[in-house]
């Protein structure tokens, strides 16, 4: 069993300073914009402090919070997607020599993050990215490389948000693996402080280098009730029993057309999840001719280009690219992965202008599916 | 490591003019003995400037040092891959992709369904099977075209049929009256060939609306789902699973296609924008 | 002489065809023989035959007021040609022209109508063994008209 | 390859504020290339040179708002292999086509003096209603990075890279926070063709459409969540009647919108 330590809140001070030693580009909550971002940090004074966030469908908004808690929200609009598969990449450039030409793959850049505060639904998202960009044949070098020397600094949850269903998806709100180090925040009147833990011997060197002490045993259960307290607090939830067949056998119910009339098809949902991977490219030159490009940008399955074949379209209704995202999402990935791309972690509730709640809509589908599907109605395999 | 969308460059060997739209280049095999490419397999095109399409690869895989494209000028990508020349330049990704399934054939008939376009990723399959043609029963190429312009391969089936005792029918949707062939679907000339659909592989490659219909009419004579082979099409940009574009229900059409064997698909064969 | 009832038997068409019916059929049927490039019938004419095919080519062809005419559909051997003589006007909408020496059995439209109005059963037994042709044949019109291997630009 | 000869340029201005074509002339970094790379023979903004067709690049600025430009356009269509029209005149008939919605002899009686002299069309309609267009660039104005794009990618033989889905996807790579869910700003991005890089968000406005419709935009469900945000009928009817006030999309919705007079 790993020892769990005691950080002060000032602790954080020197494990900023540690981890730029060792050449991290320390990564972090931020307030920017009314929302936490995630993104480069100087200091702890970068961090919100004493501020929460409110979330609901189609709706966001920070708040003050009374203690002075450093992560006393749950996630933004961002994930470390956004870092490990950047949204905007130059694959290569090349250049025309007479009849010929060549291409010079872009050299990967050196940059290696430390990612702090990261939640659990979080570091699931990111082991159901490695799937995708580096668990088949064909790997993702850049992605690799940035995943492999990325030092993931977890925080467990203690509150939850509005649209938060990691409960339903097993994915939180406690970090069980796949961190370097995992802080749990405790403040209250008395005191805060950071209970802490070392998931790797990487992470275990690190904390060596901090000032820390063995956590007192009412520290170690006051982190444990406020995980607890997180638990019980989630704004949605999701049966996922039978999840998979249900939306398979239902290509055409008609909940897809009723969500279609209210869905924008803007691709938010797809933009801010944490797994969604898509991507396009774009083949570019210049003026002269003499220069190409290319470039990979994150995509959506709501765009009409994604599905574009022979003259047009294969998914030309909303309903279909919708119904391919949500199926995707929670069924057929578990096809292709053996698990399901969704974590729960509500950013596609929240960041939809239109407030579409995918745990609404297959609650919809579940609760009337069309005839000869009883027995996933009732949840039976 | 290279990142696996980074095309290599290789030189045309040579440009056959097939028809009025269509040419077949004959791109150098990689220079390091690279994976050997199977019949149904497809490579990625770059046009230097223009962009990128998978073609499937339709020459002889047994034939050393080369690999065949043929491609229909029908976009900005295929309209410059068409126009290149012998000694040009064009960027390589491949060979991606699943196979049809030579091996399982043996012992048996075989039926090739071909429209269009769709003739060329099955060229890998004939030239496979008559490399050891004494080891299948009866071999019926069934092939539809749009006309008689865009017929595809005349000579060689020609070769084909004389030499290798494969039944090879072409039928055209309509024609001029000066046309001596067949009009008509190309499901209208399954009665015309013989084949055992108990003991009979079949595999089917052209526009999915054509595949649906063959593979009813391959049903309706009996034939199994899991003896039936299609391949499927969605747009495509990677060709090594991290797009998300080609997917196609449960499967990635890079990864896990082209050739699927019907059992496979079949319970999202008929679902509407998939 | 050797009558056509071995020959109308062995043909899909009638197979399985009840003894009774056939020999109702072959009073009405007759041998015939097209050479390449001979009309069996134009657009327009009465249409008081129906073939059956037994060897040869014919090609189904529309012929536009200017210009070369165009073949929609051939029909080979095993196949049969016509069922205008089932549907009033019994006028043929298409030219049919053999392609290549093509041998046939030509039933007398209007003597099978006259024998099916007599007895129905041979009526129901003619008609069920027809639309699912005419049907097919339908279906394969519609995937022409689908022109499934045509180029599609991309609009802009 | 070498090109044999340089494609000749054209730029047309119709109806409009020039606006568009100064995109042009403000590409500084690309513009020597451009003018290396083709001949400009028709540019009046920028050329006394004027050379006789074929053009193989004709870029249209501005709207069809009278019978001279309705038979002008054909003129140049002719005259031209490949036909792109720039800006939201041209692909949607602009501003002006404000006055589409009412009668144009009402307007022409307020503004002028003398209104007989006036000669205009009923309508101000885009370039396509008149011929047949290869191309729309959109925007008001138009992205000069995206002018450079459609060119470049003209002389390449590709096409360009103008995505039509929504300014959302712009916004989300940018790493913009959505205004409207984290501020409840009204915004019009989810409706609206990407193009300008999602500039108004990203300085904390909603978009205004500038780019026009998306390639499959839910103006329905856009106004239902403007009014979930407090505007009025008036106001959404307003935001869908700017710039691209003609385009099928908006039209229809603030038709939908507006108050029985």
């Amino acid at each position: 069993m790993n020892q769990k330590l005691t950080l002060p809140p000032d602790g954080l001070e020197r494990l900023f300073e540690v981890l730029k030693e060792r050449g991290f580009t320390v990564v972090g909550p931020t307030v920017r914009e009314g929302a936490i971002v995630y993104d480069r940090l100087a200091s702890p004074a970068d961090l919100p402090r004493g501020i929460t966030d409110e979330q609901d469908g189609g709706v966001y908004r920070l708040k003050p919070r009374a203690d002075g808690a450093l992560f006393g929200y749950v996630v933004g609009p961002q994930s470390w997607k956004r870092f490990l598969d950047p949204p905007v990449k130059r694959l290569w450039r090349a250049e025309r020599d007479g009849a010929d030409f060549k291409i010079v793959p872009e050299e990967p850049d050196q940059e290696t993050f430390a990612f702090l505060g990261v939640r659990s639904c979080e570091i699931h998202a990111m082991a159901i990215q490695d799937r995708v960009f580096t668990g088949g044949e064909h790997k993702d070098p850049g992605y690799e490389a940035r995943r492999r020397s990325a030092f993931i600094i977890a925080v467990q949850c203690t509150v939850a948000g509005g649209t938060c269903f990691c409960v339903s998806m097993n994915t939180g709100p406690r970090s069980e693996s796949g961190f370097d180090i995992a802080l749990t925040e405790i403040v209250d009147a008395e005191r805060h402080l950071f209970v802490v833990e070392a998931g790797s011997p990487r992470g275990r060197e690190i904390l060596a280098a901090l000032d820390t002490r063995p956590a007192e045993a009412d520290e170690m259960a006051e982190a444990e009730k406020r995980i607890a307290k997180a638990a019980a607090q989630m704004g949605r939830t999701l049966d996922t029993e039978g999840v998979h067949d249900l939306l398979m056998q239902n290509p055409e119910h008609p909940r897809w057309g009723e969500v279609a009339g209210r869905c924008l098809s803007c691709a938010n949902c797809t933009m801010v999840c944490p797994t969604c991977f898509c991507s396009t490219v774009e083949d570019v030159t210049d003026i002269s001719g003499d220069h190409a490009e290319r470039w990979q940008k994150q995509d959506s399955c709501f765009t009409m280009d994604f599905s574009y074949l022979h003259g047009g379209s294969v998914r030309a209704s909303t309903r279909s690219r919708y119904r391919q995202w949500l199926t995707h999402k929670l069924a057929t990935w578990i096809d292709q992965f053996g698990e399901s791309g969704c974590t729960g972690c509500g950013r596609c509730i929240t960041w939809c202008p239109v407030a579409i709640d995918l745990t609404e809509e297959v609650a919809a589908i579940r609760a009337n599916p069309p005839a000869g599907a009883e027995s996933i109605k009732k949840g039976k395999p | 490591m290279i990142h696996p969308m980074v095309p290599e460059v290789r030189r045309i060997k040579r440009v056959y003019r097939e028809n009025h739209n269509t040419v077949t280049l004959a791109v150098e095999a990689a220079e390091a003995a690279g994976p050997a490419c199977l019949p149904g397999q497809f490579n990625m095109l770059y046009a230097f400037g223009v962009g990128e399409v998978p073609i499937s690869l339709s020459g002889d895989p047994a034939e050393p040092g080369v690999q065949h494209h043929t491609i229909r000028d029908v976009g900005a990508v295929t309209r410059a891959l068409t126009r290149l020349k012998r000694g040009d330049s064009v960027g390589v990704r491949g060979p991606f992709g699943s196979a049809w399934p030579i091996a399982s054939c043996r012992g048996r008939d075989v039926v090739l369904i071909a429209g269009g376009i769709g003739i060329a990723p099955l060229r890998p399959a004939i030239y496979a099977l008559l490399r050891e043609r004494e080891r299948y029963g009866e071999i019926a190429l069934l092939y539809g075209a749009r006309a008689r312009e865009d017929l595809l391969f005349g000579e060689e089936m020609e070769l084909w049929r004389g030499k290798y005792g494969v039944q090879a029918r072409v039928t055209v949707d309509s024609a001029k009256w000066d046309w001596k062939g067949n009009v008509g679907v190309v499901t209208a000339l399954l009665p015309r060939v013989r084949f055992d659909p108990a003991h009979a592989v079949a595999m089917i490659c052209g526009p999915e609306v054509m595949m649906r219909f063959s593979v009813l009419e391959l049903k309706n004579l009996g034939m199994e789902d899991r003896n039936i082979h299609v391949t499927l099409e969605r747009n495509m940009k990677c060709a090594v699973g991290f797009c998300g574009h080609c997917q196609y229900g449960p499967t990635f059409i890079c990864k896990d296609g082209p050739v699927f064997s019907f059992d496979r698909v079949r319970s999202i064969f008929g679902v509407r924008e998939l | 002489m050797k009558t056509l009832e071995p020959i109308l038997e062995e043909h899909p068409f009638f197979r399985n065809l009840e003894k009774c019916h056939l020999e109702l059929v072959v009073g009405c049927a007759a041998n015939v023989r097209f050479e390449a490039g001979q009309f069996i019938f134009r657009e327009g004419e009465p249409a008081d035959q129906f073939y059956l095919i037994r060897q040869g080519k014919v090609a189904i062809e529309i012929s536009p007021p200017q210009g070369e005419p165009i073949i929609m559909q051939t029909l080979s051997e095993g196949e049969i040609l016509g069922w205008s003589w089932l549907v009033p006007p019994y006028h043929w909408q298409f030219d049919a022209k053999a392609v290549e020496l093509t041998r046939a059995i030509t039933l007398d439209g209007k003597c099978l109508r006259k024998k099916c109005q007599e007895d129905h059963s041979l009526g129901y037994e003619l008609l069920s063994r027809l639309v699912p042709i005419i049907g097919k044949s339908m279906e394969a019109a519609r995937l022409q008209l689908l022109d499934v291997y045509g180029v599609k630009p991309r609009a802009s | 390859m070498a090109r044999k000869r340089k494609p000749k340029l054209a730029v047309w201005k119709f109806a409009s504020c020039d606006g568009c074509q100064l995109s042009l002339l403000d590409c500084e970094d690309e513009l020597l290339a451009i003018a290396g790379a083709v001949e400009i023979a028709y540019f009046p903004e920028a050329t006394r040179t004027r050379l006789k067709g074929p053009y193989d690049l004709s870029l249209v600025e501005g709207s069809i708002t009278t019978p001279e430009d309705a038979a002008r356009i054909h003129h140049i269509r002719r005259a031209s292999k490949t036909l792109v029209t720039i800006g939201a005149c041209a692909t949607s008939g602009g501003i002006q086509a404000l006055r589409n919605f009412r009668d144009v002899k009402d307007f022409v009686s307020i503004v002028y003096a003398e209104p007989s002299y006036i000669d205009t069309l009923e309508q101000s309609t885009p370039i396509a209603e008149h011929v047949a267009v290869d191309f729309e660039l959109r925007g008001c104005p138009i992205n000069k990075a995206q002018l450079v794009e459609v060119i470049a990618a003209f002389l390449a033989g590709r096409r360009p890279n103008t995505p039509e889905h929504s300014t959302c996807i712009e916004c989300k790579r940018r790493g913009t926070v959505c205004v409207m869910v984290a501020a409840g700003t009204p915004c019009l991005g989810p409706v609206t063709h990407a193009g300008c890089g999602g500039l108004c968000p990203a300085y904390g406005r909603g978009c205004y459409g500038c780019f026009g419709p998306m390639e499959a935009p839910n103006t329905q469900a856009m106004s239902g969540a403007w009014k979930a945000l407090g505007a009025s009928e008036d106001e959404v009817m307003r935001v869908f009647r700017s710039y691209n006030a003609w385009s099928a999309p908006f039209r229809a919705e603030s038709e939908a919108h507006e108050k029985e007079e």
